[in-house]
């Protein structure tokens, strides 16, 4: 019954909590990030210490109300630190 | 030119190669080098180890040079960060524009790492020599002076 | 360490001496170089000839660099500036500030450039390339620059 | 009759209108910058149209109030173009 999955990324310490780089995840649709976040932390409740998770979806930053669509490279993590 | 590579580089190769392209017309060059230095007084640092996203690390470094570029009056900038181990002392990153007027230079290289800090996805972990480790969090200092580049107080001087 | 030379310099030696002198202390390096441009879009320089007053430009440049030194939290700076006849695309100067956080070093190399160029002895004179020659006048906008340094309007940013 | 003399360098233009690098010149007593540079435009007419002349007084600069004493280092030059 699920549509085309999302290809998700992990990185850092969100990498390490979940205990995976990338992973498939089906989605039914289109829905925003934060609500792809709440599934995120009912499948690993682990990164519920986490203070602030950032999204990515296609290599661009955005923001919680951006929809995420069947297909498209998600990426979690915290905020970033190069430099 | 945005280079992400986990190899060290050559600051002053890369010095010269703007030198060389920027011909008669720029007079100023200014470059920042960023290395790894102790965490905190008392905790030395053995080992930095930074992770990062592939290919939006380049575009989003990318997007901030040509952002600098439209601001100021420059030659094309040249960036290099490294990925991986990297120890005490060693360069992680590296911003270096050249333009005919100094402050035009001054402002793009440090709007540039200034805006790579808190856009560019790498993750820093500090391994110190004492054996500890951790990933370092985002200050807040850093996204704020990020926000001023774009939102600058009235009365400053641009 | 402040020098006045009529011989090119190596930036690239230079800046390894203040990395090392940095020790794991400092984590920002940031370097001003000026070279040689043409003097306008459409009047080539051929060559500069840079006079200058021996001795008073150590001490300018010195008191410079201390004060540098007081109003932000640097290493001692490096400022190397050369005189005598430098050609085409030749270094004139260099300027070089390590520092724990890379605000300090922005600052204090923008400053330092900023205050030699209204206060340090030395005269240019621009001989183009079509033999023209003539002695640069100084720029109010260089004067009114370290003016801002003394005097910032309200609401900048420290 | 006159006092101990100053020392006088000359920079850039300023030397080649004067055609002089550096001179003694006598002086009866303390005076002024403002006076001395009176005297300097009696001696060298020829610098009349230079716009702007600086005074540096054993190497500091000074603005034209400052005394120069006897036996001081005195040098005159245009706005420094440095750097």
């Amino acid at each position: 019954m699920s549509g085309t999955p999302i290809k998700v990324l992990y990185f850092a310490q969100v990498a390490e909590l979940t205990g995976a780089r990338q992973e498939l995840w089906p989605i039914d649709g289109p829905l925003t990030g934060a609500d792809w976040l709440a599934q995120l932390a009912a499948r690993y409740p682990q990164l519920a210490p986490v203070q602030r998770l950032k999204l990515a979806v296609n290599q661009y930053h955005v923001s919680p109300e951006t929809l995420i669509q069947p297909g498209d490279e998600v990426a979690v993590f915290e905020p970033v630190t190069g430099g | 030119m945005v280079i992400v590579q986990e190899t060290d580089f050559d600051a002053a190769a890369l010095t010269a190669q703007l030198r060389e392209r920027s011909a008669g017309k720029a007079g100023a060059l200014v470059s920042f080098t960023g290395y790894v230095r102790d965490y905190a007084q008392d905790q030395a640092t053995h080992t930095l180890f930074l992770e990062h996203y592939p290919g939006m690390c380049e575009r989003e470094i990318q997007t901030i040079c040509d952002t600098a570029q439209s601001r100021w009056n420059t030659l094309e900038p040249i960036v290099v960060h490294r990925y991986g181990a990297l120890h005490h002392k060693e360069q992680i990153v590296f911003v270096a524009v050249a333009s005919a007027h100094r402050g035009d230079s001054f402002k793009a290289c440090e709007y540039i790492i200034d805006a790579l800090k808190t856009r560019a996805p790498f993750w820093k972990r500090e391994i110190l020599s004492g054996g500890k480790q951790f990933w370092v969090q985002q200050r807040d200092a850093d996204t704020q002076k990020t926000d001023l580049w774009d939102n600058p107080p009235s009365g400053t001087p641009s």
